[in-house]
């Protein structure tokens, strides 16, 4: 057996060890091991690489590693849970920006690349550079920082589409003449595509287009994989993008949303649900956090609905002081969780087990809608398109045919916002003017401890 | 022929990777996305062969950059991971 | 090289092969058993190049024998399975 | 793009649709067109080769070619439905043979093989001939051709042993040495193995060991593949592998047997079901036809039970005779159909659909047994093991935890077969002594034709 074959023996053991990680993490009990045995497949291929290579010098390696992983493990261990999202999406990036400069360094190597080489450095040029910019982008979009709204230039598409344009140009002048200036010229005009396509995308849609992302990072290791000829680059790399996919469909499924819509930016204009003044005129009936504790005096049973206010306002922990309250009053309290409350899948989730809230109060929607009716009070704190009747009633709005928890049904509705404005999907709530709804405006977390103060000096 | 090795070999893998993803409850969403994300930094094995073998410090330093961020990729994402799960599965 | 990458060839298509067979309906269980023992007549291929191109006589003998009977799996393979299903979408 | 290139990947393409093909042949839906795709494949595959080779002769590949063809569509016509399990044993022998043929040929070239080639070869000699004779015993048992029960030797399991090592030393020395008749040797031990290993066991458990030949049978074209170094040969060879030992592990569960029972022959001792004497003296109500025509006189709901006895006796034509001339009478009659009822998985679903019986007639056993009390008439025909009770109420029947379905539940259960020996478990079955169940012996064809006419006469 030659040194190569083993190598790529090794190799196909940490591809297989990849295989049952993803395996694993799309199951709930077989997650963790999952992820692990995905940890435990890239130090193998570190270490197999390392080993089989012939190393010259190993000072940059030992530093590089140090200090990546120095970074990696500061920015994972200290980021905020409501953060994450973000924190994926700049790992990503990364991802995207080593494969494109791995193909770039390639290009240098003294001798240089064979002809045959060179489609293989373009594609992993383009997609690693769309992929580092666009997810630094989406980076800046999710933790929200309003700037980033107005760099969205006019007439966006036109431009986005010139530059796709230059940029395969830019690729088949390089195929050809196989120049390193050409790469790098096509690794910028590919950088400036990647800002200028995330950038008009909606900040909710975010999660979905990082998922789409994350395939593009895996097709841009597979491209560079074919550059160096290395098996488990290719495996890995397709892996990831081809499962990435399938992942951005079912996230897109899960919210309703088109992925051409989501790509392009659309969004149902925000008048076809109705106009605010005549939903809401007059109906909205406004109450105090005195009010609210007497509502409870009485309540039997309660349910509270988070949405991605309760996030903003960061009132997890209230809300947790909140149901501790109730049940030691006697009343029996879960919570209902919808699946796309919040900006990301499974973000309510996590925020409330940050709080140590037992995993077994929180209900999907299908359970809490089952009994909807028996619930005394509905408490809404920051949620709003997930409760929403207009999904049910209006088959014209933009969010019809989207499950949601029917708060309407149970007998008084306490929503938890700071105004009457709307939430993502920018339309009116015909909720918050129902007979049996009471608005607690304020932000969530100042609201909540009013709330629980009053409740214990009643 | 090896090119076409290497091609087959990418067509079954892209086989694999859309059959190994099925159903996936939504609080897995996000979990999967990251764990996924921290295996494509696999790139890390072709940083670290730039940085130890290439000959031209432009090379060097190219291949120095990449290390650097699949490094920070694959260790951040593993790690992430890892957090966001021990989330779920708190009692 | 070339035999280490066709090993890969064949564990990527062998966990292709494990992912695809899920929950098969019992009345299936014969004719997907069927299909799938038309599709091992693969080896067809290589019986046709042993019988066009091998220049020994018990090569090509060989080679004949193998192709009539593969020949036999694959067409009478392919035709029974369609035949059992036939049976089945009958209304 | 050099030849050898595109061959690899038009061969891809036809991988692509052996794989699309086989996962169409999961659903009921989409079967049909999966065993299209596949063979569509397999037409490409076979045109990419001839393409692709320099073909010396084309004499003898159109002679072999029409041969195969002729013979493999007039077995397939020709069959009856009821002796498909065995035509595909056959089959899948005839591709087994097929690789160990083509390895052995592969040897004969010319200059030879290269040594590190020769592993596959002894792989492919040594599997392709265990699936070739295995296949063939395979076949011969389900023809129920009883001599081959005589055939099996007194301490089979030590000769068996004997004759594996024998095979394994030779597979060595041939890898070591790579002469032709080492190659020879090894496959004549082979094959007296495969008839060997499967003369044992048990006629009743072929379909599972067809299942597991046919996923030798891919091993063995793998194999070849690796001689050949032809990618699709190991591509598609390693799917039906990987695929057929799944499948052979789901019809183990559906029948309630281990693989490791199944191989080794091991049947539950018969008596460990209590003792037929016991079980029956006095207590078995036998009945004729005219008494049962009688009953059906009253009966609105007939559920009719198939099992392995109605394929032996053929009876599925007078079967639907009956049913009709029920209905003509006003009754309502449904067909229970147990999953593994018969020898083959969906037997009773391919005799009774070649008697026309309508589709929708045929319920699953959950179906039928949720209104089974409500059931005047349950009609057993030839079945047995699959209308047990044993298997609900006593623990440690071999058939224990076997769902069966519950005729015992209808008002009147009326079996039809010709005495009271047991079925394939060996065990005998409280049922036929119960207090509602009447006894009609006699073979299935015969004694439904005189219950025919019965009807027909009152
Ligand atoms: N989960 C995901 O993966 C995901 C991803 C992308 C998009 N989405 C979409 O996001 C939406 C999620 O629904 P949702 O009901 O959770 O949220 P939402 O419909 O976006 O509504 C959030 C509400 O929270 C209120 N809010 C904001 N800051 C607050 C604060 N500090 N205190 C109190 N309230 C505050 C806002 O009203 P005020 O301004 O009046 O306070 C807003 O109406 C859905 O439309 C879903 O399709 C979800
Ligand atoms: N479906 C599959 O894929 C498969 C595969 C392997 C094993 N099995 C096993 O096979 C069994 C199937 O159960 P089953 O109830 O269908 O069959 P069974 O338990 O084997 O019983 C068949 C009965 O049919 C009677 N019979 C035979 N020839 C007959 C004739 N000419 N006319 C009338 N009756 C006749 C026999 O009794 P007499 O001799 O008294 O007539 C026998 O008791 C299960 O134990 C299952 O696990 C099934």
């Amino acid at each position: 057996m030659t040194r190569e074959m083993l190598q790529i023996l090794l190799y196909l053991v940490a591809a297989a060890l990849f295989i049952f990680g993803i395996k694993g993490l799309t199951h709930p009990r077989s997650a963790v091991r999952g992820n692990m045995l995905g940890a435990l497949g890239m130090l193998l291929a570190i270490v197999v690489t390392l080993a089989f290579a012939n190393i010259l010098s190993w000072n940059w390696i030992i530093v590089g590693l140090a200090i990546g992983a120095v970074v990696g493990v500061v920015l994972a261990v200290k980021v905020q849970m409501t953060a994450m999202p973000e924190l994926v999406a700049m790992f990503n990036g990364l991802g995207g920006g080593a494969s494109f400069l791995v193909a770039g360094a390639e290009l240098q190597r003294e001798g240089g690349l064979p002809m045959s080489a060179l489609p293989a450095v373009a594609i992993a040029g383009i997609i690693g550079s769309i992929t580092l910019t666009g997810s630094l982008v989406a980076f800046v979009k999710l933790r929200e920082k309003k700037w980033i709204e107005k760099a969205i230039l006019p007439g966006h598409k036109f431009i986005n589409a010139a530059l796709a344009l230059l940029a395969f140009a830019m690729a088949a002048l390089f195929i050809w003449q196989g120049h390193g200036w050409e790469y790098w010229v096509l690794v910028l005009f590919a950088l400036a595509l990647g800002v200028l396509l995330v950038t008009p995308i909606g900040g909710a849609d975010m999660p979905v287009v990082i998922a789409l992302l994350n395939s593009y990072s895996g097709l841009a290791a597979a491209a560079t994989g074919f550059v160096l000829e290395n098996t488990l680059l290719i495996i890995a790399g397709s892996l990831v993008g081809a499962s990435g996919l399938i992942l951005t469909r079912i996230m897109c499924i899960a919210m309703n949303r088109s992925l051409r819509n989501v790509l392009f930016g659309v969004m149902a204009p925000a008048g076809s649900g109705g106009d605010a003044d005549t939903v809401y005129a007059g109906k909205v009936k406004a109450t105090t956090p005195e009010e609210v504790a007497m509502l409870f005096d009485t309540a039997r049973r309660v349910v509270i609905i988070p949405g991605y206010g309760m996030a903003v306002a960061q009132a997890q922990h209230v809300v947790r002081d909140l149901a501790n309250l109730l049940e030691s009053r006697g009343a029996e309290v879960e919570y209902g969780i919808h699946p796309v409350a919040g900006r990301m899948p499974g973000h309510m989730n996590v925020l409330l087990a940050e709080a140590d809230v037992p995993y077994d109060k929180l209900k999907e929607m299908d359970e809490i809608n089952s009994t909807m009716e028996q619930v005394d009070v509905a408490m809404v704190i920051g949620a709003n398109d997930v409760v929403n009747p207009e999904a049910r009633t209006n088959p014209r709005s933009p969010i019809a045919g989207m499950p949601i928890i029917n708060v309407d049904q149970a007998r008084t509705v306490v929503v938890v916002k700071r105004s009457l404005s709307p939430g993502f999907a920018g339309i009116p709530n015909p909720l918050f003017a129902a007979d049996n709804c009471l608005m607690m405006f304020g932000d969530g977390k100042k609201a909540l401890v009013e709330l629980v103060s009053a409740l214990k000096s009643s | 022929m090896t090119l076409a090795l290497l091609i087959t070999i990418f067509v079954l893998a892209v086989f694999i990777g859309f059959e190994i993803i099925t159903k996936v409850p939504p609080t897995l969403h996000t979990p999967l996305m990251s764990g996924a994300n921290a295996i494509s930094g696999i790139t890390i094995v072709g940083a670290l062969v730039a940085v130890g073998t290439e000959t031209t410090w432009l090379a060097t330093a190219l291949g120095f950059i990449a290390l650097v961020m699949a490094t920070v990729n694959v260790v951040g994402g593993f790690l992430v991971t890892h957090r966001m799960l021990a989330m779920f599965r708190k009692k």
